[in-house]
């Protein structure tokens, strides 16, 4: 067996089971550890499919970046004593697997039928990126990509100015008498 | 401030030493763009430094950025350069043109509303929410300029990210509209962006004209490509709001500013469906007679869920939101006929649905403005009494709407009738006019409530002379373009026509 | 048996009619400030109807016999595709004694009414509604063809219904006007499908076409039809079995309307439209049958009838009745001439008994109840012996004009070897004799039985001259027919045709039967009525139920109330308020509830959850995919 | 093109509108009044003056205007008048000036209501001229709106629910219209709308597309007509609607759909005319008939007028497909003859009800003696509406009958029975509203004003003119109603004659 | 390399469903965000898988700007949840539904 092989098959089951991991666990903190680890396979998948520099940025972006901020705000709200689990919702639950099963199926004819189960990827991709992987994207990216990379700048900004507006106290915060006024309308109901 | 400051050298053309070269920088194409987010970027400087800042101001930054960008598109029209630059990525067509234009004015209505409305009450002004909209209508003409799946999802992402925030700029209500917005938006963006890998996954590109090129030469893969036009369809249909995917709209139409609810009302479908057709008319065009089963199936339940829904609804705003919803199933039957009958169509539709929403939704801010639930059909009891001005405002608006002649409505609706029936789909067009019945039941509803009620007690209408100016400009217009719709279907002619 | 005359232009028919319609107009505008001249206006109108009558039939019958037509078009009423229908006023000798008698007898009938009238508010309106009719009679009698006959038909049954119901105040008085009018209605409709009928067979509705080329065109069946529909028209019309119901209730109306309409002109439109349409009927032949047994019947139907009336004028409007009877007898047995006869001689003395029950009405403030009566005979002599007259012609006592009508009749049916009809005839003339002496006797004789009966008083001269001319006129117009040469009947001829004569017994054998019967049966009413030897009462006592049942008319009324009208009415509220209101409405709202409830349950699925929109929206996906996953 | 004598008729009451919108509320209620009776009655006289300039033999359209209005889908401004719809528009341009006399006692927000009746008088007159489908479709639609607004802004209890079921139900039917129309746009070729255009290029449709476009079409004027099944609106709408829409709607907007089915059913689809004749002629006799039931058994006195609508507007279905000349002519007669009779009756209605305060037949009684003037007209209506010969609405009904008995003998014989019907609902009514006890309350009343008499005058003369002399009228009908004859049914008996050879001159000597 | 694309593109699709059943089946705002997260993370593994099968770039330069817009999101939506939570001291989503019907 090849190495390649061996390390998708321990890997994928564990980034499977980090998701499941994730979607089980009751207190929010162990949920988000587990994404964590999750996109740890998930960066050892793109080693495999020979994309070093996606696998840098995936730890330092996803694991170190994103969900550190994820478990800042777990932590900044307080809101890691563990979650009610019961469902209100009717047929919430079973709906959701089955449709979610269901649209595994779709995509997995899908890729049969485009893909193909036994495809194995083609040589040769090292040649492509003759001074190495970062080069070659960056080549790609200010080549061909130039403009939607600019473009993500207006993302950020916008970003940036959303986190402002929203985290402004001048944002009135709710009266006593609001948050009532709300909980009586929810008893109502 | 910095992290702006360094996003903009980001932005900065990369060095000129660098290996890499860099495509031609043809700038003129995306100037509207550039005056939009200049402009947008001017007014948070000024909001970051100017101690108090002023509403008039603001709002003539925006309105300048606006009128540049608007200018810079209409010297697009006779373009005569490369039709894609910047690599491919954007297209310089007057397809765009109209729709930058339309969108810039759309935002301008959205800016005068916004700034008469925290005119009335100091407290919710927001100096950010200009430069949030300039935001936003720079990624809607992007994302109707652009060339690349990519970018489009960029620009999709832009301007979501944009509504999701100025959705929760109002009171108490706008904040579970905003986050309903953002968790569906996401929610629907990824599958969005999973339908963006399976176009690359299918055809190894993500450019529209390479995509079309390689499902016409039958080199891409076709089960990915129509994997790819599945997740697609969704991603657009959440962004326009047809049924199934619509599930947001009342809500967040109902919580969000009434301005941003003008704004996106219009803006977001104008911007959505415009994408839509370059995406389903010019890349999956080899994939048509696949996926107009799907367009004809989202139009019936879009029109049926919407005018269905909204008969039953006692709040004006969440009214309109689920005719939003009707018609957009209205754009999308024109749509089954997909060539350029049916981009006309629906180009045609869009235009005369932002006058008529926009113009509906700014009478909307104005009626009851100072009670607890001024949206309710209750507040609207007895407002042709009480403001005689407002109601016929809002009356021909409706009427529009439901497409009665001879307002603009009417010859829209004739439109994307006459292009479904076109396609052979005449069922379809049956059960819309069927579907228009019911919606006009649905707008009767408030008008017979403004004119043959009686007011309750001592409501309080706004009457300031601006927005009701604007909104009637915007009624002469539903007439104008009702009995001379030649004056916007001969520039729509013209800019159908989607090269590859 | 085909029409031949030529016709010749007469520029002055179109006065006759204008002259009561214009003096109607002013009365019905300005009758108000006329004051008591609007019933002179409206007498002399008639009058002068009647001066240019006389003047126009003087004119034909200086004419030989075959040219004893006169027409004039005033303009196109109707005139689509090739269908034309003229307003087209047509003069022959069966018109000429229709208008003479509806403008003679009319302008009399006026004229009492000036006094009869003459303290009522309202009297201008009464004298329009009147000379309206006399408009509409008129166009009806010389109409050209038969819309405008139709239209004449139509028109004295508004004024009927006007009339009718003149004193609206009460409401039993409106009832009888709409019963009447929507009685005849029926018989109208029938009518109409035969006008239908004969546009469809002929494409006109001009007499002239129409009966040149009948024996051509129409077969049996289709004369058949035609013609029992335009009997269809008369019976109502006429008042004739199965549609007598109405007539006795249209006595509500002040009496000389009852003198009018009622019993002079327009009760006998429907004589004069079979006569007028004696082709159609001829070539049917069925037709003519039904006549005869339609005739015979009311005849009879209606004598029992009257005999137990203690109203004095539902006695006449039964006579009347039965009186018709004998005049579509005379029509069936294709006795023309007979029945125009008998026609006029009937406006002489009905006319006049009217107004003579009219005259005691009003001696008695408004009494119509024979019960009440008595004795008037002294206290109203004038009266009295007009009335008598009257009463004794139709009772064919002779030389009266009644005499010779009858007994013409029962001659033509004993000669024709119609032996049944001529046994029921004689019949109905016993009745008719004792009901008629039974009216008198409890009316003039015996003594007075209420204080309005002993303090009754003669009437104005205004009312009793009319009376003393028409008595005058019935004891005398028996002789105009006696006369063999100057015949009153012979105008007729030329255009109807001569009778064949079958021979039986002899006329002296027959008249002295009709004459013993009429004697006898008065000499039987003055038995138990006059002399006092039997208490009336006990008799009636004895006679029950037949009299009860006969003084309502057999219950015909109370039948057709049960088996028409009120299930009729079921069905229309049925109709109204179930059929349209519930189920074909209720389809339409249903399907508007519908949308509603679905309106109302789909705005549920809107749970505000917005897991649920992730739900709803990840459905969406799954089944466009699926649809995708079918395509791949 | 000769002058724009049509395009003045149809809009200016729409400058009238400007007029009073611009005015605003300086305009006092009395003004809009007289403004808008005097639009009105220009509008009117420009109608005459277009009598003037007609040609009553010509069977073709007249003094058509014609311009090219959305190029790209070949729409156009394409009006034009023929004998069929002269009438109607004349009918329509005589009744508004009576409505807004007839109007003058509204005193609640004056200004909207007269601007929502001259808004509909363009749309109405716009119907009527219409020689280009989407034209039409255009003005057929916008006659909605004003009267939705009359209905519910101005009528009785249950206003709303009328106006809405108005609207609604009138609306879906022409919902079908639309569809066929594009269809048939789509499918017949020529890229036009133009009436007379597409008369020739819808023959080349197959058959059976040809019949569903008819039955498109049917759907949505039957509704206006309305035809049984579809009439429940009309009873709802009648009652609660202000007198004078009930005046108009019975007057001329139920004539927008019998002008439909002859202008367009038979002009573009002759075969399928011919092949759903029957059925429909049913259905109208049915109508005719239970119009008439269900009138009788109204207690609702504009109900009962609204349910006789229902029975008269059978009478024009039936002859109109009957497609012989005397039932066709006699159908468009009938059009212009119930306008003026049951818009008499609605005049006199609102005039009682303004008094009365009632509509209720129980609640009245006696009126006659109260109001004679008042009653006599109203008398008079009720006859001239039961067909009494001499009187207008006799010689419509009339030709119908005959021109139908001789298609269908049944038919011819259903159609009569509502002679006695009528008869029956007209005068029951009539007896219970003016017969009998006064009511205490009713004691007193005034009876009717000179305005009144100026409102009702015209109207009943009318009645009594077209009853003595239709040849006025059917001078200019003849040509235009053969034509369409003669397209639907070339080989049809378009006189009724037969056998006879009928001597002209004989019957006049 | 010896394991088939198809196995990193399914495995890239079981996360997007698991990821699609996170959202629906979680009442924490913060949860069903993670979960959003895992879709596009699953996205993003199926670009790169196309780029390995493709042999080209474009997929991995796509996965890089997925990142970017992630990250924006992420922004945004964190800052959107804190607000709620500030105005009702609750990240359950199913307590914020006073807009429905």
């Amino acid at each position: 067996m090849p190495l390649d092989n061996v390390v998708f098959w321990v890997f994928a089951p564990i980034s499977i089971a980090a998701a499941v991991g994730m979607l089980v666990m009751r207190n929010v903190i162990h949920s988000a550890l587990f994404l964590v680890v999750n996109f740890g396979c998930i960066a050892v998948m793109y080693l495999l499919l020979d994309a070093p520099f996606l696998f840098a940025v995936q730890i330092v972006v996803y694991a170190g970046a994103i969900m550190v901020l994820f478990l800042f705000v777990i932590m900044l709200l307080g809101v890691d004593r563990g979650d009610v689990r019961t469902e209100r919702l009717f047929l919430q639950r079973p709906l959701a697997i089955v449709l979610a099963l269901a649209f595994l199926a779709e995509v997995t004819v899908a890729i049969r039928a485009g893909v193909g189960f036994s495809t194995l990827a083609p040589q040769g991709f090292e040649a492509l990126q003759p001074t190495g992987n970062t080069q070659a994207i960056a080549e790609v990216l200010f080549r061909d990509y130039f403009f939607p990379f600019e473009v993500t700048s207006i993302l950020l900004i916008v970003a940036a100015i959303a986190t402002m507006v929203l985290a402004q106290r001048k944002v009135r915060a709710v009266t006593q008498a609001e948050l009532v006024a709300t909980s009586e309308a929810e008893v109502a109901s | 401030m910095i992290a702006m400051l360094l996003h903009l050298a980001q932005a900065a053309p990369t060095a000129p030493d660098a290996p890499i070269p860099t495509p031609a920088l043809v700038f003129r194409p995306i100037l509207p763009e550039l005056f939009l987010c200049a402009a947008g970027i001017l007014g948070m400087l000024y909001e970051a430094f100017a101690p108090r800042s002023r509403r008039s101001l603001h709002l003539a930054i925006a309105l300048a950025g606006l009128f540049g960008a608007g200018v810079a598109a209409s010297k697009l029209w006779n373009w005569t350069g490369a039709p894609f630059v910047l690599g491919d990525t954007v297209a310089a067509d007057r397809f765009t043109v109209v729709a930058t234009i339309v969108l810039v004015i759309v935002a301008a209505f959205g800016c005068i509303y916004a700034a008469h409305e925290a005119g009335r009450d100091e407290a919710t002004y927001r100096g950010e929410f200009y430069p949030l909209i300039l935001f936003a209508t720079a990624g809607m003409t992007l994302i109707v300029a652009a060339n690349d799946l990519i970018l489009v999802f960029l620009a999709l992402e832009i301007l979501s990210l944009s509504l999701y925030v100025l959705t929760g700029m109002g009171g108490r209500r706008s904040s579970e509209a905003a986050m309903k917005y953002f968790l569906l938006g996401a929610f629907s963006s990824a599958f969005f962006l999973y339908g963006v890998a399976m176009a690359y996954g299918a055809t190894t590109s993500t450019k529209i004209t390479a995509i079309v090129a390689a499902l016409a030469g039958q080199t891409g893969s076709q089960s990915l490509a129509l994997l790819a036009m599945g997740l697609l369809a969704i991603g657009f249909g959440f962004k326009v709001s047809a049924a199934p995917f619509h599930m947001w709209t009342p809500d967040v139409y109902q919580g969000a500013p009434t301005p941003v609810v003008a704004f996106m009302s219009a803006a977001t479908k104008v911007a959505a469906f415009f994408a839509l057709m370059r995406v389903f008319d010019v890349a999956l065009q080899p994939l048509t007679w696949d996926w107009t089963p799907i367009v004809y199936a989202l139009a019936v339940v879009s029109v049926l869920t919407g005018a269905v829904l909204a008969a039953a609804q006692r709040d004006v705003k969440r009214m309109l939101a689920y005719s939003a919803v009707a018609h957009a199933g209205f754009i999308l039957a024109g749509l089954t006929s997909a060539n350029t009958t049916g981009i006309r169509a629906a180009m045609f539709y869009l235009i005369a649905y932002s006058v008529m929403t926009v113009g509906a939704f700014g009478v909307t801010m104005l009626v009851a403005f100072k009670t607890e639930e001024p949206s309710s059909y209750d507040s609207y009891e007895g407002l042709a009494s009480r403001s005689p001005g407002l109601a016929a405002l809002l009356t021909v608006f409706l009427l529009s709407l439901a497409g009665i002649p001879p307002t603009v409505g009417f010859i829209a609706k004739l439109t994307v009738f006459g292009s479904a029936i076109a396609a052979g789909n005449w069922p379809l067009a049956l059960i819309c006019v069927i579907a228009s019945v019911i919606a006009a039941y649905a707008y009767l509803r408030v008008i017979l409530r403004m004119y043959f009620r009686a007011p309750r007690g001592a409501v309080v209408d706004d009457t300031s002379l601006v927005p009701q100016i604007a909104g009637l400009v915007l009624a002469v217009t539903v007439f104008v373009l009702g009995v001379f719709p030649r004056l916007l279907s001969g520039i729509i002619e013209q800019a159908s026509i989607l090269r590859w | 048996m085909v029409e031949t005359l030529t016709s010749h232009d007469a520029s002055v028919l179109w006065v006759i009619p204008t002259l009561p319609l214009a003096i109607s107009m002013l009365n019905l505008f300005v009758g108000k400030r006329l004051g008591r001249w609007a019933g002179v206006l409206a007498t002399m109108a008639v009058a002068a109807s009647f001066a240019v009558a006389v003047a126009s039939v003087a004119d034909l019958l200086s004419r030989p016999a075959g040219e004893r037509l006169a027409s004039q078009h005033l303009f196109d009423w109707i005139s689509v595709g090739g269908f034309r229908v003229g307003a087209d006023l047509r003069l022959d000798g069966l018109s000429a004694m229709m208008i003479l008698v509806i403008t003679g007898i009319g302008a009399l009938i006026h004229l009492y009414s000036i006094g009869y009238m003459a303290h009522d508010e309202r009297r201008g309106r009464f004298f329009a509604y009147l000379n309206l009719f006399v408009f509409f009679m008129l166009m009806l009698v010389l109409g050209a063809n038969y819309l405008v006959l139709y239209l004449g038909w139509e028109g004295v049954g508004l004024c009927s219904f006007l009339l009718i119901g003149f004193w609206s105040d009460k409401l039993t008085n409106a009832e009888a006007a709409k019963k009447a009018f929507i009685t005849t209605r029926i018989g109208d409709t029938l009518m109409l499908v035969g006008l239908a009928t004969l546009v469809f067979k002929f494409g006109t509705l001009d007499f002239v076409p129409i009966f040149g080329a009948a024996p051509t065109v129409l077969t049996k069946d289709a004369a058949t039809v035609i013609a029992l529909l335009l009997f269809a028209g008369a019976i109502g019309k006429s008042a004739q079995l199965p549609l007598q119901v109405w007539l006795p209730d249209a006595m509500a109306g002040p009496t000389p309307v009852s003198a009018l309409i009622h019993a002079a002109t327009m009760v006998t439109a429907g004589v004069y439209l079979v006569i007028r349409s004696h082709v159609l009927f001829e070539i049917s032949g069925v037709a003519l049958t039904v006549v005869l047994v339609i005739g015979v019947a009311t005849a009879l139907f209606a004598a029992t009838c009257a005999i137990a009336q203690v109203d004095i004028k539902r006695v006449l409007a039964y006579s009347t009745i039965s009186q018709l009877g004998y005049m579509f007898i005379a029509v069936g047995m294709r006795a023309y001439a007979v029945a125009m006869f008998f026609l006029v001689a009937h406006a002489f003395y009905k006319a006049l008994m009217f107004l003579g029950a009219g005259s005691v009405i009003h001696g008695m403030h408004g009494e119509q109840d024979m019960r009440q009566m008595g004795g008037l005979r002294k206290v109203m002599p004038v009266t009295f012996v007009t009335f008598a007259i009257g009463a004794l012609a139709q009772a064919g006592i002779p030389p009266l004009a009644g005499f010779f009508a009858k007994d013409a009749l029962l001659e033509v049916a004993q000669h024709t070897g119609r032996t049944a009809v001529y046994g029921l005839g004689t019949l109905a003339a016993f009745l008719t004799a004792f009901y008629l002496g039974r009216m008198l006797i409890l009316t003039f004789f015996g003594k007075p039985r209420s204080d309005a009966a002993e303090h009754a008083h003669e009437s104005s001269p205004l009312i009793w001259i009319p009376l003393a001319i028409l008595a005058a006129g019935v004891a005398f117009a028996g002789v105009l027919e006696l006369n063999p040469e100057g015949k009153l009947t012979s105008l007729l001829d030329p255009l109807l045709g001569a009778l064949h004569d079958a021979g039986g017994l002899p006329f002296a054998t027959l008249a002295e039967i009709a004459v013993a019967v009429a004697v006898v049966a008065l000499a039987i009413t003055w038995w138990i009525y006059g002399s006092g030897r039997i208490d009336p009462n006990a008799f009636r006592a004895r006679m029950e139920p037949m009299a009860t049942a006969a003084q309502h008319g057999w219950y015909v009324d109370r039948a057709y109330d049960v088996v028409f009208v009120q299930p009729a009415k079921a069905l229309a509220r049925m109709t109204g308020e179930v059929l349209d209101a519930k189920v074909i409405d209720g389809a339409v709202n249903g399907v508007a509830g519908l949308v509603q409830r679905a309106a109302a349950g789909g705005r549920l699925i809107q749970t505000g959850f917005v897991r649920t929109y992730a739900l709803v929206l990840f459905l969406g996906a799954v089944l466009v995919l699926g649809y995708i996953g079918v395509r791949v | 093109m000769s002058g724009h004598v049509l395009s003045a008729v149809i809009f200016l009451p729409l400058l009238g509108v400007l007029g009073l919108v611009i005015g605003g509320r300086q305009i006092t209620d009395a003004g809009a009044r007289w403004i808008t009776l005097l639009v009105t009655l220009v509008t009117f006289s420009v109608s005459l003056a277009m009598l003037g300039r007609f040609t009553a033999a010509d069977p073709g359209y007249q003094l058509i205007e014609q311009a090219s209005w959305v190029p790209g889908i070949g729409l156009q401004y394409l009006i034009g008048v023929d004998g069929i719809s002269l009438w109607l528009v004349l009918l329509t341009t005589f009744l508004f000036p009576i409505s807004v006399l007839a109007s003058w006692t509204v005193t609640a927000n004056v200004r909207r209501y007269m601007v929502a009746m001259l808004v509909l008088e363009t749309a109405v007159l716009g119907s009527f001229l219409a020689l280009d489908l989407i034209l039409f479709f255009i003005f057929f639609e916008a006659i909605l709106v004003p009267m939705y607004l009359l209905i519910g802004g101005w009528g009785g209890e249950r206003r709303v629910h009328a106006a809405l079921k108005f609207f609604l139900y009138t609306m879906a039917g022409s919902a079908f219209l639309l569809v066929a129309i594009i269809f048939l746009y789509a499918k017949a070729g020529g890229g036009t709308f133009d009436v007379r255009t597409l008369a020739d290029t819808a023959a080349t449709l197959p058959l059976a597309t040809a019949r569903w476009l008819f039955l498109g079409f049917l759907v949505a004027f039957a509704v206006k007509v309305p035809l049984f099944p579809l009439h429940t609106w009309l009873p709802d709408a009648h009652t609660e609607a202000p007198t004078a829409a009930s005046v108009l709607l019975a007057g001329v907007l139920l004539k927008v759909g019998a002008y439909g089915l002859i202008r367009f059913n038979m002009a573009l689809f002759p075969e399928a005319s011919k092949h759903f004749a029957t059925p429909i002629m049913v259905l109208a006799a049915i109508g005719i008939v239970y119009g008439a039931v269900c009138a009788i058994s109204q207690r609702d006195v504009k109900r009962l007028v609204a349910y006789s609508s229902v029975s008269h507007l059978g009478f024009v279905v039936l002859g109109l497909f009957a497609f012989t000349q005397q039932a066709v002519s006699g159908s468009v007669l009938q059009m212009v003859n119930h306008g003026l009779a049951t818009g008499a009756l609605f005049l006199l209605v609102g005039m009682l009800y303004e008094r009365t305060h009632t509509r209720q037949l129980d609640e009245m009684g006696g009126l006659a003696s109260v109001m004679p003037w008042l009653l006599g007209f109203f008398l008079f209506a009720v006859f001239a509406s039961a067909g009494l010969p001499g009187l207008n609405s006799f010689v419509g009904e009339f030709l119908v009958i005959i021109g139908t008995f001789a298609i269908s003998h049944w038919l011819g014989v259903a159609a009569s029975i509502a002679v006695v019907l009528s008869a029956i609902y007209l005068l029951w009514s009539y007896q219970r509203v003016a017969y009998g006890a006064v009511r205490d309350e009713h004691r007193g009343l005034a009876d009717v004003s000179a305005r009144e008499v100026v409102v009702l005058a015209p109207v009943l003369a009318l009645l009594l003119v077209f009853g003595v002399y239709p040849k006025m009228l059917t001078s200019a009908i003849d040509p235009a109603t053969a034509r369409v004859i003669e397209h639907v049914a070339p080989d049809h008996p378009t006189t009724v004659v037969t056998g006879v050879e009928v001597a002209d001159e004989g019957s006049r000597g | 390399m010896r394991t088939p694309i198809a196995y990193f593109l399914l495995l890239a699709g079981l996360l997007f469903a698991m990821g699609t059943v996170g959202v629906l089946v979680n009442r924490n705002a913060l949860r069903i965000f993670m979960a959003v997260e895992l879709q596009l993370n699953a996205v993003n593994l199926t670009l790169v898988a196309f780029a390995r099968m493709h042999n080209d770039l474009t997929g991995q330069v796509l996965a890089f700007f997925s990142m970017v817009v992630a990250a924006a999101e992420v922004v945004v939506g964190l800052a959107i949840i804190v607000s709620i939570y500030r105005r009702r001291r609750s990240v359950d989503v199913d307590d914020v539904r006073e807009m429905r019907w």
